[in-house]
């Protein structure tokens, strides 16, 4: 069973503030050059993009590299123009996704 | 492995980091960074032929790291985030790595801030660079040093 | 796992008399139960790796003391170890410090996923000792060896000394922490002396800070 | 100048250099130390980085969902206060199980459920149980992580008053100074004297109730060094790989004896699960 990735939104928000969105996604992230327990070569496997949608449009994106530590933790912010819902999807090489959605409660 | 004992200055890193990049230095591995990537041809593609100047980013980083696989990082780039200017992107790089790249984020306007949070991987003992892209055009850029330590029973 | 019938008895004769720790006369404690519990909970064990459970003679008397032997059980110890003490057939005591610095560093060997073959046992001394200004990752269960030669004069008392204790430092100190690395044969004699000249030679940076 | 005054003068200097030596490296060490504190502040400073988590609502979902050859799911469960109730549930382990006639810390328990109640083959169980270096806890490590963390902010108090409860305390005592292997460590090597660190890792002494009450409640633990979340049951296997023992077995009374003793150690220390660790 694989975990879902956690995103934490403020509980409410304002029209016009800026507001914290903090994503955890499990992923081992391989680099392509860690060596198996069977001694083979284990082959590079990222989540290469994240990128996070609002009602619709795109408000965040990163290119995740062999740098970025695994299981990612990405923090960003945005500021709210109205009410939506947050759709999230990491992009992992061979282009499996894993995709998260949560609605902002807009006050 | 934890082999630099003494820190680096930080001035004297950025300061010699400013020469280099008014050099053209970047555009020279030899030059650059001691380490197995190539990070002139990096740049290349981050900024072109661009000169980025030091300053606007606030890179939050520890000292030392008591494992490079996970490192804590916020980079934050001054920026009123408007329409008219606005960070586009920042680029994080860790340029003794044997792959420089770490992660490039993408702002807009409605970022409201360009404030970003995660957690980077270091082999090594190094200076990690942060590069801002502004939508106008110019870039800016900030070094930090980190020591990466060695640890556990296993050594 | 059944019951242990054995080691309830002598567990609760223990227990009876406990105030404030749980096995506070560890001297009833049958070491036999012991064993039995302890080969039961590591059931792949074959060959060599069933004597790894059980102590030696020494290893019992430290265990029992808690580290902590009576003046008698020290000199008996003392006695016992410093007859294990092998020195190099060459009569020279000091190796090459680079490789020394590099068995310092290295913690593999030994343990049951790892391989002899692919790479060799290291001392990890670091693990524990201050050696060398450049590594600021070291340990503090032993004592610093920043300029342990230096400080002694580079004597060829002091190499032997260092040879001893790396061979076996429970000659000098019973129960020490410190593993017996050439009675044990975790290292071989070589190595020993690659990590004698880390600490005594005057090149080494052990004694150029 | 006779030569008994030159051996006691060359004696004096040693020692004085000696000191000299230790006293920098105690400097240095200490503001390594510093150093180093902003880095697991850091780590710890948003308990919603914290990639054990993942594993926690994991776990959450692992209890509840049917499973095995039974197709039930673990919620049948009694980890100690009645089947099903795990809230409280993991501050009050281990504890003797007439069911299973035996001592039990919280994985132990749940590989006993795994097996009796959703028929897996406990062989199976307890092969490799443990993940290898940026592989995820095992599923069984997923519950109980999930288990412990419902008992966050509560104090160890498991109350060893059952003779069998106690045999097992009084063998952790014993196997906590107990040497063995070809190095000859025994846990007491690098966990019983105060304000030590292997390389640049503070170990804690578990011999002190003080510091065990800082240190136990933080497992199981997101290990950064190899990107999983380590159980206890897997931190004993790793102290006992380290110490150059064969591989102990999930569950043994070995295992379990050490752990009743550490959590003793620790009775009325906070739980805060899962901790975050080099």
């Amino acid at each position: 069973m694989p975990a879902k990735p956690r995103i934490r939104l403020p509980q409410t928000a304002r029209i016009g503030e800026v507001i914290e969105v903090k994503t955890l996604v499990a992923h081992a992230m391989e680099i392509g050059n860690r060596r198996g327990s069977d001694g083979n070569t284990i082959q590079r496997l990222l989540l290469h993009t994240f990128e996070a949608t609002f009602a619709g449009k795109e408000v965040f994106r990163a290119n995740l590299h062999t740098g970025t530590a695994a299981n990612p933790f990405i923090s960003f912010f945005m500021k709210v123009l109205g009410p939506g819902e947050f759709e999230f999807t990491w992009t992992e090489d061979g282009g499996a996704k894993i995709t998260e959605r949560q609605p902002l409660n807009v006050t | 492995m934890a082999r630099d004992a003494e820190m680096t200055d930080r001035r004297a890193v950025i300061v010699g980091l400013s020469a280099m990049a008014t050099s053209a230095g970047w555009a020279n591995p030899a030059a650059a960074q001691t380490g197995p990537s190539d990070i002139g041809a990096v740049l290349k593609t981050l900024v072109g032929d661009a000169v980025p100047v030091e300053g606007r980013i606030a890179l939050d980083l520890p000292e030392i790291a008591e494992n490079g696989n996970t490192v804590p990082y916020a980079i934050r780039v001054d920026s009123p985030m408007t329409d008219a200017q606005y960070v586009k992107a920042v680029h994080l790089l860790a340029p003794a790595n044997p792959l420089p790249r770490v992660a490039s984020f993408f702002f807009t306007p409605q970022s409201g801030k360009a404030s970003v949070a995660s957690r980077m991987r270091l082999a090594q003992t190094q200076e990690v660079l942060a590069i801002a892209a502004m939508s106008d055009g110019t870039f800016y850029m900030h070094k930090r040093p980190i020591k990466v330590t060695v640890g556990g029973c296993g050594g | 796992m059944k019951k242990m019938p054995a080691i309830a008895v002598v567990l609760l004769a223990a227990i009876a008399a406990c105030g404030k720790t749980y096995a506070q006369q560890m001297n009833v404690l049958d070491e036999g139960a012991v064993d039995v519990l302890m080969r039961a909970a590591f059931p792949k064990s074959r060959g060599e790796w069933l004597s790894r459970l059980k102590g030696d003679e020494t290893m019992r008397a430290c265990s029992n003391s808690k580290g902590a032997p009576s003046a008698e059980a020290g000199r008996a110890i003392g006695a016992r170890e410093r007859a294990t003490i092998r020195y190099p057939s060459d009569g020279k005591l000091m190796g090459d410090w680079r490789r020394g610095e590099q068995l310092a560093q290295s913690g593999y060997g030994l343990r049951f996923t790892d391989d002899p073959a692919t790479r060799a046992t290291g001392g990890n001394c670091y693990a524990c000792h201050q050696l060398t200004k450049q590594e600021v990752s070291f340990g503090t269960l032993g004592p610093s060896l920043l300029e342990y030669g230096k400080i002694r004069g580079f004597s060829e008392a002091a190499a032997k000394t260092v040879y001893e204790k790396i061979y076996n430092p429970q000659a000098t100190a019973p129960c020490s922490l410190m593993p017996r690395f050439g009675a044990n044969v975790v290292l071989t004699i070589e190595q020993i002396k690659d990590i004698v000249a880390l600490i005594m030679s005057p090149e080494s940076p052990v004694n150029r800070p | 100048m006779n030569s008994s005054r030159k051996r006691i003068c060359a004696a004096a200097l040693v020692v004085g250099l000696s000191l000299t030596a230790a006293a920098e490296a105690q400097q240095s060490g200490d503001a390594i130390e510093r150093e180093l504190e902003t880095y697991r502040s850091m780590l710890k400073a948003d308990p919603w980085s914290n990639p054990g988590m993942l594993d926690v609502d994991r776990g959450e979902a692992l209890w509840k969902t049917p499973a095995g050859p039974k197709n039930v799911s673990l919620e049948g469960c009694d980890l100690g206060l009645g089947a099903g109730k795990v809230d409280g549930a993991f501050a009050r382990l281990p504890r003797y199980f007439a069911d299973g006639d035996r001592v039990m810390d919280v994985e132990t328990r749940i590989l006993w459920c795994m097996e009796k109640l959703q028929g897996f083959d406990r062989l199976k169980l307890i092969t490799r149980p443990h993940p290898a270096a940026g592989m995820p806890v095992r599923d069984l490590g997923g519950i109980a992580t999930f288990v412990a963390s419902r008992s966050n902010g509560q104090p160890f108090k498991a109350a060893f008053t059952e003779p069998r409860e106690r045999e097992a305390l009084a063998l952790g005592e014993t196997l906590f100074y107990r040497r063995s292997g070809p190095m000859d460590f025994a846990c007491s090597t690098c966990h019983a004297d105060s304000g030590k660190r292997i390389r640049l890792q503070a170990l804690p002494v578990f011999s002190k109730p003080e510091e065990a009450r800082n240190s136990v409640g933080q497992w199981p633990a997101y290990r950064v060094s190899t990107a999983h979340v380590m159980t206890t049951q897997h931190r004993i296997y790793d102290c006992l790989w380290q110490m150059r023992l064969p591989e102990v077995e999930l569950g043994s009374e070995v295992s379990v004896a050490l752990i009743s003793y550490l959590v003793k150690q620790a009775e009325g220390g906070e739980i805060n699960v899962p901790g975050i660790k080099r």
